[in-house]
């Protein structure tokens, strides 16, 4: 026999082995276990969809209750270890060694069984690190997906939630590798075609439609004063001075109050149409008021939002969609456009230290940072000016020749000086550090490292770090908006005071911001409530956030 | 003393009282005339369903008129805990069962409520709590929550909780708190005729709520005696 | 409880003739802050009772500052913590000025 | 220097109830300037037990009273502040309306109005609360009695649970926003002893079918639905003072009649929407999401759910 063809031959006998679980491609969800048992091979590299939103759940459950004997010592090539299951399977032994990207309700216990050893870790990846290197060294052999229908054929419809599904399924059903999907339902024709059929070998009719984390809604009504004092002053400080009109915005209760602070203070300041207007974004339900109120052209997004898929529908002149009408999300081209198309990037943060590296991770939490590292930094690869762009790299310009100057991303952290449990943001020392030290990390797990970030927002004040020439400067800026932590107590009043003069540190005052004016008055909506009144009815939150 | 026991004491020629569902009704001969019982015995959880037929009880008797005191025999659990009785509208039928209690005081039949067992929150409320006076019999046990549960929802440890209960009356389960706090008024002595014990009782009913006034005499609840009395005083139209 | 306790004095006596003024809530994460015309006009004192120990010193920093930005000259402050983080607590001595200011 | 960007005069939004404090409900709901505290936070009148449980106090226990007027009218009025502490009854918070109902009996004010907003009893001081309840449910019934009505409005965000709910069963007239709760056990207390399967207190939406204003207007237990603002709060209260139901044998005996064909009619309903569809109402589903004015012109084509009965 000759040496080519093994691969393709492989991928045929698995399917053979399959079939004698499956009529034609479809699968009922009580031969799951069997169907997996009969299409991995131990040692397989197997990515189990599931990310920060919509969990391949089923199958999950399934891999769950494979026989260890039969199925062991897969490498799991996944973007999310959030449900339970994700790390019984290493407990089991039906998982060995893990590449991975984000773990958000996980986090304590993967840093358990990191520190005993029950898992063999490759590395945290961002999300689209990950997707690259499914195309490079981590392709996996088999890919267990979720849809929310498909037909007989296999033609698969992602629903809203497509996120990372394309890009799996290229890197698997390309590459002689199996795909699985599971579905909510089997239709005779689906509403629209994400994923060809001949791209996918088996379908799964779920035994309940797979979960989605809503996570990217923020109830008005948890917004503090503090947390709109630093949304005026990120408006007025930045969105304004810099003319950001296409941006991305992380998940904080921050970033939401300058979602809703857009057709209210905003507007105040003239800045419809100046601003906001371009947008890489999960279809966040604050901003929904802003939508309607005339500010935003364009939303592209990773993925969708429970409860927004009507509204959606009917905004199909904001936000992508199929001819069928919903959303189409995508993980991969959002980050790109994100990371590429963006001027902005602004979000929240744990811990930042004194030279502006900054982390989600805890001693105790492995937290996985998903899309934010490449959101959160500056692409050396653009080669496209736009002003904002420009503007900031006219800041960070010290020496050299002008003409060969390039532009920088604008990367603001917007934290407030204490945390939860009057838990300090600044710190001399990440404890990411002590973690990956524990556990033995080759790379600590920064979120965003200092030479990516331009400005740190907080209650306090606005430090500009392009403007910083030395490392001193630097410090003393963070330390100027460190409020009362250590950190903050710790600053050298003068050097402060001085940087205040260059405009490297401006306070509220400075930017002609009066702080009891940060009322809760001014939020568009107060309440998710008031976001279903914006939407004219369409927007249907999720029961945990409703009280009526 | 079991709610049988208690009968016999009171009634010593035999009475009509029935208990059906943990419900208590009927009535016996006292002093030439009648007394009413109602009550809840056996631990039994008070729903919409046994609250309004309590209620309807003691509407019988004011409807009857006369004077014919009402004893209220307490033997429960809390409020019945369920999705159906929220969902009609639990609240309205224990609150309407305390204020046909209240009615009935005002028309002139006095009421008694005797604590036997155990009862708590809303239970006790709507029953035994609204009567004119409410005594106590040695081994009653009323609360508002168990120590366990209060541990849980204070995130206080059981044990430094159980020893704060030896000298604070005001958060701790038990019927001498209950004393001490005002709202029993007296325990009683099962070794002597409850008949002459409840008549005593009904002979020297406080005219108005005097429940602060004892819990401050009794140290249970030190300050509302006076903080009430302030409001009475300074409260005025300007 | 931690109790702590500040005495500052003023350059001038705060603005305004209300007698008396309270803000904010004892919640978690908040504070309630009652300010009372009561003392010299160029004093003020700060009490405060708070269940969260050990954050003296950033106390004496919040009460500083407050006093030397809002000069509240006259006042007595009290306040009843709820474990409130200190940029809350600038906010609400702030806002309890301006309402003495009336 | 600074701009002023908001003019508190001309805010964009109406005061919400749900948000606000118990001290600007009472500002925005009686006539400018004419509330009067009685035993004020610079009394200090504050808890003698929670300093043994570590925990902090505040200055008027969570319970404000006083008098004050409404269109001119004089009312007594009690505000319970549900951030502290849940708005729960303690012994001071619960001396303090048992107090100004008291006051009330001699005063004969137009009415006194209870702003309900708790969890029920502080378990901290859990003998004085459940005491002080009893005593509130007597002296409201004797107040009532008396011919002063006694008006209840609940919308805030901790409700009326516990014995709040019971004193809320005892007066004379009460006004719902949607927000607003009104229950014995809360949600978590069911689920804590009887489980998820019993009620999935996470289920907000269950929550309020179950519990919410909406559910309580339509089932008779509160008699005027409000907008979530002070101003609507203070027109329904306003509306209610004139016309609220005697303290008698015929009112509670029209209430036993109410309650018991309440019991015969619905008692197999497991949801809100079953009794809703029952009572009348085409789409019991689009209940949770009508707003004040279609849920008023609901209300007006059902008739039945306003009574005298309580």
């Amino acid at each position: 026999m000759s040496g080519w063809g093994r691969e393709r031959a492989a991928r045929d006998a698995r399917i053979e082995a399959g079939r004698a679980h499956a009529a034609g491609k479809v699968v009922t969800a009580a031969d799951v276990v069997a169907l997996l048992e009969a299409i991995l091979q131990p040692g397989d590299r197997v990515c189990l969809e599931g990310d920060n939103q919509k969990q391949a759940d089923c199958l999950a459950r399934g891999l769950s209750q494979c026989d260890p004997a039969r199925v062991h010592d897969l490498h799991m090539v996944q973007s999310g270890i959030v449900l339970p299951e994700h790390l019984d399977i290493f407990e089991q032994g039906i998982a060995r060694r893990l590449d991975y990207s984000y773990s958000g309700p996980q986090g304590a216990r993967i840093a358990r069984m990191l520190y005993g050893g029950q898992i063999e870790l490759g590395a945290v990846h961002t999300y689209l690190e990950l997707f690259a290197r499914y195309f490079v060294d981590l392709t996996p052999n088999v890919a267990l997906i979720a849809g929310v229908s498909a037909d007989r054929d296999g033609n698969l419809y992602t629903g809203p939630n497509t996120e990372d599904t394309p890009t799996v399924v290229e890197a698997t059903a390309f590459k002689n590798g199996v795909v699985v999907a599971q579905v909510n339902e089997i239709v005779d024709r689906v509403p629209r075609v994400d994923i060809p059929g001949d791209r996918i070998d088996f379908v799964v009719e779920a035994d309940r439609p797979f979960y989605v984390e809503p996570l990217f809604t923020r109830d008005p009504a948890a917004m503090t004063e503090t947390q709109i004092l630093m949304a005026m002053m990120a408006i007025k400080g930045i969105y304004a001075e810099y003319g950001i009109r296409r941006l991305n915005h992380g998940i904080g209760f921050g970033t939401a109050a300058i979602e809703l602070l857009l057709p209210t203070y905003a507007e105040r300041l003239g800045l419809k149409g100046q601003i906001a207007t371009h947008w890489a974004l999960n279809p966040h339900p604050t901003l929904i008021p802003a939508i309607e109120s005339g500010w935003v052209k364009q939303v592209h997004c990773f993925g969708s939002e429970v409860g927004m898929d009507r509204y959606i529908r009917e905004r199909s002149d904001i936000f992508f969609t199929g001819a069928d009408g919903s959303l189409r999300s995508n993980r991969a081209f959002c980050q790109t456009a994100g990371l590429y198309a963006c001027d902005l990037f602004i979000g929240s943060t744990l811990q930042i230290d004194l030279a502006g590296h900054s982390s989600t991770v805890t001693q105790n939490r492995v937290a996985g940072f998903g899309g934010a590292p490449n959101m959160g930094s500056d692409p050396h690869g653009r080669r496209h000016p736009s002003d904002t762009w420009m503007k900031a790299g006219r800041e960070a310009q010290v020496t050299g020749d002008p003409a060969l100057m390039r532009g920088r991303k604008l990367v603001v952290q917007i934290v407030e000086t204490f945390g939860e449990g009057l838990v300090p943001a600044f710190v001399e020392r990440l404890d990411a550090l002590e973690l990956a030290r524990k556990i033995g990390l080759e790379l600590a797990p920064v979120m965003v490292y200092a030479d990516d970030v331009t400005h740190i927002v907080t209650e306090e004040g606005i430090a500009n770090l392009l403007l910083c020439r030395t490392a001193d400067e630097r410090e003393q800026a963070i330390r100027g908006v460190a409020g009362y932590t250590e950190i903050g107590r710790g600053r050298d009043r003068a050097m402060v005071e001085r940087l205040r003069q260059r405009g490297i540190v401006r306070r509220p005052e400075d930017l002609g911001i009066e702080p009891l004016d940060a009322d809760r008055s001014l939020l568009a909506a107060r309440s998710i409530k008031d976001l279903v009144h914006w939407s004219g009815g369409l927007y249907e939150p999720p029961a945990k956030f409703r009280n009526w | 003393m079991t709610l049988a026991e208690i009968l016999a004491s009171l009634f010593p020629e035999g009475h009509s009282v029935t208990v059906a569902e943990g419900l208590v009704n009927g009535e016996g001969p006292f002093r030439g005339g009648r007394l009413a019982v109602i009550g809840i015995d056996g631990d039994t959880a008070l729903g919409v369903d046994g609250a309004c037929r309590l209620a309807g009880y003691v509407l019988d008797v004011v409807r009857r008129g006369g004077a014919t005191p009402i004893l209220v025999a307490i033997d429960s659990d809390s409020q019945r805990m369920s999705r159906r009785d929220e969902l009609l509208g639990l609240n309205e039928y224990l609150a309407h069962l305390a204020k046909t209690l209240l009615l009935a005081d005002a028309h002139g039949h006095p009421t008694v409520g005797l604590i036997y067992g155990h009862s708590a929150a809303g239970a006790f409320i709507a029953t035994a709590l609204a009567t004119r006076v409410l005594v106590g019999l040695p081994g009653a046990n009323p609360s508002v929550m168990d120590l366990p549960s209060v541990a849980r929802v204070t995130k206080l440890p059981l044990d430094r909780l159980e020893a704060m209960a030896k000298d604070t009356p005001v958060f701790a389960p038990g019927l001498d708190n209950m004393v001490r706090t005002g709202a029993v008024q007296a325990v009683l002595d099962p070794e002597r005729s409850l008949a002459e014990q409840i008549a005593a009782v009904i002979d020297a009913l406080p005219t108005e709520d005097t429940r602060d006034r004892a819990g401050r005499e009794r140290g249970g609840r030190p300050v509302a005696e006076a903080i009430a009395a302030q409001v009475v005083r300074e409260a005025a139209f300007g | 409880m931690e109790k702590l306790s500040f005495r500052h004095t003023t350059q001038r006596a705060l603005a305004g003739a209300k007698a008396q003024a309270i803000t904010g809530v004892v919640a978690s994460g908040n504070l309630e802050v009652l300010l009372e015309r009561a003392l010299a006009p160029t004093e003020c004192t700060v009490e405060i009772e708070t269940p969260i120990r050990g954050y003296g010193e950033v106390w004496a920093a919040v009460v500083a500052d407050f006093v030397a930005r809002a000069q509240p000259g006259g006042l007595r402050i009290t306040i009843n913590d709820g474990g409130a983080r200190p940029d809350t607590v600038s906010l609400r001595l702030l806002q309890g000025a301006r309402l003495m200011e009336v | 220097m600074s701009e002023r960007i908001i003019d508190p005069a001309a805010k964009g939004w109406a005061t919400s109830w749900y948000e606000a404090s118990a001290r600007a409900r009472l500002d925005g709901l009686l006539d400018a300037g004419s509330f009067r505290e009685v035993i004020g936070p610079e009394q200090r009148q504050m808890s003698p037990h929670l300093p043994l449980f570590d925990l902090p106090r505040a200055f008027d226990d969570g319970m404000i009273v006083g008098s004050g007027r409404l269109d001119g009218k004089p009312v007594l009025i009690a505000a319970q502040e549900g951030r502290f502490m849940g708005g729960a009854f303690g012994e001071v918070h619960g001396a303090k309306l048992v107090g100004l109902l008291r006051a009330a009996l001699a005063l004969k004010p137009d009415a006194v109005l209870i702003l309900f907003d708790t969890g029920g009893v502080r378990l901290q001081e859990a003998n004085a609360g459940e005491t002080a309840i009893a005593e509130v449910m007597r002296a409201i019934v004797q107040l009532r009695a008396a011919g002063v009505p006694v008006i209840g409005l609940i919308g805030g965000r901790a409700g009326a649970y516990g014995g709040g709910g019971l004193i809320a069963g005892t007066c004379s007239r009460l006004v719902v926003s949607e927000g607003g709760r009104i229950s014995v056990s809360g949600p978590e207390v069911i689920e804590t002893n009887k489980g998820a399967e019993e009620f999935d207190s996470r289920d907000r939406a269950l929550v309020w079918r179950t519990m919410g204003g909406k559910h309580r207007r339509l089932t008779g237990s509160a008699d005027a639905y409000a907008d979530d603002t002070v101003a609507a709060f203070r027109q329904a209260a306003l509306d209610l003072i004139g016309r609220t139901p005697a303290f008698d044998l015929a009112t509670l005996e029209a209430e036993q009649a109410r309650l018991e064909q309440r019991l015969t009619r619905f008692s197999d309903c497991r949801d809100g929407t079953e009794i809703w569809a029952r009572l009348g109402v085409n789409d019991p589903e689009a209940v949770p999401a009508l707003t004040t004015a279609a849920f008023d012109a609901l209300l007006a084509s059902l008739g039945e759910t306003t009574h005298d009965a309580r």
